[in-house]
């Protein structure tokens, strides 16, 4: 959780200096519990696959952070060579095999990985993150459905945020219907959570990946939480108007990370001194990355070998 | 009476215009009525024309596509947005197979489809592989569709206009990178036909023909090398894609004999392609020398800002084609200087990160 | 039902005989309840919007008969003007907007009128029909949202007759999850029915009308049927092995005709001689469709107003 | 060793070694199991290889073309069929945005997407306008897919075999006119390279480049213009539409001077017209007369008899338009002749409905 706050406030920090991170890059502060307990639940040899707000998933999985700045500043060392960018996150040796930046893309490609556990008949899972936007894509109906057809080994995780872009849920989905609901109405067990919980979310992740690494078939599970930066971007935007101060304002009191801390904190745990050394070890690797990704070398688009193989 | 605006500007201008004339005109999209209206083309529309009529939309592209067509044959004029073209590729299915079919698959018994499909063509600071992609190419090959690419303020409130009130489903272009050009604008419904070029600018030895952001591109080149070396282009702002004003081309390289084509799409199959085809066709006897298409190369758009470099076509490789083609020798390191260091974006104005 | 039930069979009895049917025709002998009854609850000037199989429910709604046959015909006269065949259907004038041959691709359009009837502020109705397959698509999921969202005047009516082509629902759907509350847990009121009992579709379809028109929003209903003869043309196809003659067996006992027939001479409604009279005057219009289908004019494919309109 | 068989049974035939070979080759699609088995073309591959590796699936194209990519992902080799090419439109999303552009966005550092999507194109007893449209040319414009296309049955094994085993997303376009072809083929692992024309005819008149059905026609016109009127052409069957084979077409062109380009698509943006378009720009000196291209009427298919008898080309429309290159005159009756009544099947086998 630590390592994903660090980063993406250290995105937000150095993004306008310099302008050298000349990609659209959606950061997930405020939203850090889900994409750590996943990360924590899941083993490294199971997928994830995730969206355009994909930081949090790929470093929570165990993503390499150097490789993760190198390529949001369009470096070779990034983790995708500089194609990707932020929206496009890669690193399979941890078992994230992509982010996308089109709203539920990925979502049948993680089924289609969980075909393949099946088929190869092993015990690994396959793990969604979709936001409350990409449930209204008739694509997430259709991978939802076949998942629960086939009784897939894979775990929806969405991160309900309450909007899409500026766009509050009520314009897009029925107010009286829960997206939880609406996903048991498939046929597929669904659980909601508190996403700013930590805990919580590891143990319902956690109760979920054993049942669906049983057999059981697919769980899809639905956490609230909050964004608090703007959609894209480094900046805060509650000032444009398409939410309110006091809202962003009760969201931040419940901060995923302080709440945590103050837990372990009380269960002795951890102590404040360990704490600190704990935050700036991970500033001083964050720091790092930024120098190494500053210092790197540019691609170059002549020197790619599969270039003009197709269409050649 | 006219008025100094953006082109964003007329857009917003057009479809006020088209609202207020017309209340069965209605308009939606993803983020149409946020703060930020769809870079300010959307802005203020709720207010003033109300919930009803302006309207978000659930992430639903292929749906709200299908609704857009159901509600037009019942008389509404629904004009969609899209804040990139490529997430209008989660509804090609109601778009080909409901929209361009509809008028010919019931021998016209069952109503026009007048939906009007703004797209926005996205490019620079990182838009990478699916935020930028640009299939006019792909439209324009399906009957039944009509295709619009406004390069200035100017024609892109006349020609969405036109669209609106056009019966055939219109699929409208905007690049991003034009959504700054300025220049006067007439006020109220001011309309220019769709299916017309515009010659921006007049010459006997090469015929350049162009579309969207590439014609700013090709002023810039044509300009210099009429101030600096006396060669004189005729520049042929395509404005529509499809239909496409064949005789104004024709005639252009008729004259010249010699043909260079711009486009903004992947080169193999363009509509820069399908022009140089027509004209090898149809003007065969004038061609004076091998035509010439500049488009991007047959490969996904790359995210990082060194690799776009090499992606994008500038005003100087345009120099440099048309020199080629004249097999002359020209010092275009003054144009090269025009542009400043950051080739992925337009302009100042221009500031990321979408 | 009686039109539509002989114009289908007389479809399949000349189907084969001077070929001159050559279009993919899909036949819904066997389910002719459920849109005889939508036409009888439904008004003129509401909307109905249609699939493949929408002989029955162009005619339930009230279309031309000549216009059907000579459409099938490819004739001048048709419908479509030749251009639609079968599958392409249409008779504004009593409010059958059209049938297209997209799986779920005419979904959405039923729900734009909807909206269109919303926006104009009458007390019509757009009623849409499907396929049990249809409700796979995504399209369909996306429409059933904006549909509640928007509490559009809308009726769903889903012809649940088992099989796609030949794939039975199981190879499709979770076996323990019915289409109806897959659907109530989209937030639509839906209600199930036998689609197969003319009087019961017809009390079911008509509360819903009333409902819709009362401004409660959509109104899902699916119906038990079954189709008899082959998925697409005019033959049996039992013996090709994707379901058993004796399922066929069954629900031809459930002839949805013989029984409404009973029904209406036990309660003393009609008489034998009156229903022979009415099915020789059916047959004797259908007849007639059928000879001046067979006399009219091709169309010619350069007497089109509209060709080169586009693309010109 | 090799066997006579028909075009279907050479599909599935290629299917079934695929399967044999590697164990991670999978397919399914709409009826793959069915009685029907997709026009023969998947029979008794259920029953050869189970459930887990052959399977209907609901109706859902997009979502089950992600699935497949998500598969390959982990090693799968997934084939997935759709009985008509218009049903596949459901998927470009997940078909551009994911398969073509996966390997690029991720630098090569995501894997391969190696799918192979079987689209047929339907013509002929009234499919109209959403059964039979012919998108070859959609595909090819896109970087990162790849486009095959073969004529005859021998073509089909090997380079659906090709296909399978190939690391990029393929489409495989089987033309339903093509099901029956009968032809002596190769048993076993028999592959062919991707990307390779092949020349059916050898000749100095006139270079005639068809893809598909057309050239079937093609080969009608072509025998009886030697036969009779001693004009020899060469026929390029392109086979690979992305890539396309160019030096071949060039080296025809250049040694003809003349092109003629067939198509089973509309004619605007068709890739009758992107090789019309190369050779002006690659073969500008050898032309002596300008090129052709034949392909689909800009309109949508219709579904009656009498209007697709004008809208399909046929071997005479071909003889015909060679006949006007060569500016001779030349008996085409007999040609014409050759064809029974009914244009709307391409034999007695074919007997509808769908
Ligand atoms: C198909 C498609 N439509 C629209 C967009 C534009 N877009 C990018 S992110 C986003 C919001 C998605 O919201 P949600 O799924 O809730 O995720 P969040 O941003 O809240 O994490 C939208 C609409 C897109 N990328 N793809
Ligand atoms: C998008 C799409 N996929 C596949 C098909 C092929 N197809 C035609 S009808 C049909 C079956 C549809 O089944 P259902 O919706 O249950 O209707 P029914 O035929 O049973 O009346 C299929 C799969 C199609 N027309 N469109
Ligand atoms: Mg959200
Ligand atoms: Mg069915």
């Amino acid at each position: 959780m630590l390592l994903i706050r660090f980063c993406e406030e250290s995105i937000a920090a150095r993004y306008h200096t310099g302008k050298k991170m000349r990609c659209p890059t959606h950061l997930c502060t405020g939203q850090e519990a889900v994409p750590a307990a996943a990360g924590q639940a899941l083993r490294s040899d199971d997928f994830v696959v995730s969206t355009h707000r994909a930081h949090g998933h790929y470093l929570g999985k165990g993503g390499d952070l150097n490789k993760m700045i190198a390529e949001i500043y369009g470096k070779k060392s990034g983790c995708s060579g500089g194609w990707g960018g932020s929206m496009h996150l890669v690193d399979r040796s941890v078992g994230f095999i992509g982010s996308t930046a089109i709203v539920a893309g990925t979502i049948p490609v993680g089924v289609g990985l969980g075909l393949s556990i099946k088929l190869k008949n092993t015990d690994q899972i396959s793990c969604v993150f979709l936001g409350d936007a990409a449930t209204e894509e008739g694509v997430f109906y259709e991978s939802v459905n076949f998942a629960v057809l086939k009784k897939l080994p894979v775990l929806f995780i969405c991160e309900n945020n309450l909007y899409s872009v500026y766009s509050p849920l009520k314009v897009r989905q029925p107010e009286d219907r829960s997206i939880t609901s609406m996903v048991q109405g498939l046929g597929c067990p669904a659980i909601n959570g508190n996403g700013n919980d930590a805990i919580e979310s590891y143990e319902k992740i956690l109760k979920a990946v054993t049942s669906i690494r049983n057999g059981n078939g697919p769980v899809f599970l639905e956490f609230a939480t909050y964004r608090w930066r703007e959609h894209c971007g480094p900046d805060f935007d509650n000032h444009i108007g398409y939410r309110t101060e006091e809202e962003f304002e009760a969201w931040k009191m419940k901060d995923p990370i302080e709440a945590f801390e103050q837990k372990i904190l009380l269960d002795n745990i951890i102590d404040k001194r360990m704490i600190e050394e704990l935050k700036a070890g991970t500033q001083a690797k964050i720091d790092n990355a930024f120098k190494l990704a500053d210092l790197a070398e540019f691609p170059d688009f002549c020197d790619q070998t599969w270039f003009s193989e197709v269409n050649g | 009476m006219s008025c100094n605006m953006t082109f964003s500007q007329a857009v917003n201008d057009a479809l006020a215009t088209a609202m207020q004339i017309d209340e069965n005109v209605i308009c939606y999209g993803l983020g149409i009525p946020d703060p930020k209206g769809v870079f300010g083309t959307s802005l203020g529309l709720q207010e003033k024309f109300g919930h009803d009529r302006v309207f978000d939309m659930p992430c639903s592209e292929n749906g709200m596509t299908g609704i857009a067509i159901g509600a037009s044959l019942n008389g509404i004029r629904p004009v969609m947005t899209h804040q990139r073209l490529d997430f209008f590729l989660l509804a090609i299915d109601q778009l080909i197979n409901n929209a361009a079919n509809w008028k010919y698959m019931f021998g016209g018994n069952s109503g026009n489809v007048p939906i009007t499909i703004r797209l926005i063509i996205g490019r620079g600071w990182g838009q990478g592989p699916t935020h930028s992609q640009s299939l006019h190419s792909w439209f324009a090959h399906v009957p039944g569709l009509k295709v619009v690419s406004p390069t200035t303020a100017r024609d892109a409130k006349g020609l969405l206009l036109s669209s609106i009130f056009d019966d055939d489903p219109v699929i409208f272009l905007e690049h991003r990178w034009l959504h700054n050009h300025t220049e006067e604008v007439p006020e109220g419904d001011f309309r220019l036909p769709l299916g017309k070029a515009s010659l921006l600018r007049r010459g006997n030895d090469v015929s350049v023909i162009s579309m969207s952001y590439m014609s700013v591109e090709a002023i810039h080149a044509i300009d210099y090398l009429q101030d600096k070396c006396n060669i004189n282009c005729d520049l042929i702002d395509l404005r529509s894609i499809n239909p496409i004003d064949w005789e104004t081309i024709f005639d252009s390289v008729r004259k010249t004999g010699r043909l260079l084509v711009l486009d903004t799409g992947w080169e193999t199959l363009s509509v820069a392609g399908e022009i140089v085809a027509r004209c090898a066709i149809e003007c065969f006897d004038s061609m004076k020398c091998p035509p010439v298409r500049m488009a991007l190369p047959d490969c996904p758009t790359p995210t990082s800002w060194a690799l776009t470099k090499n992606y994008y076509k500038e005003a100087v490789d345009i120099g440099q084609t048309i020199a080629k083609m004249l097999k002359i020798e020209i010092n275009l390191e003054p144009l090269k200087q025009m542009r400043g260091t950051n080739h992925d974006v337009p302009g100042d104005w221009f500031k990321g990160p979408f």
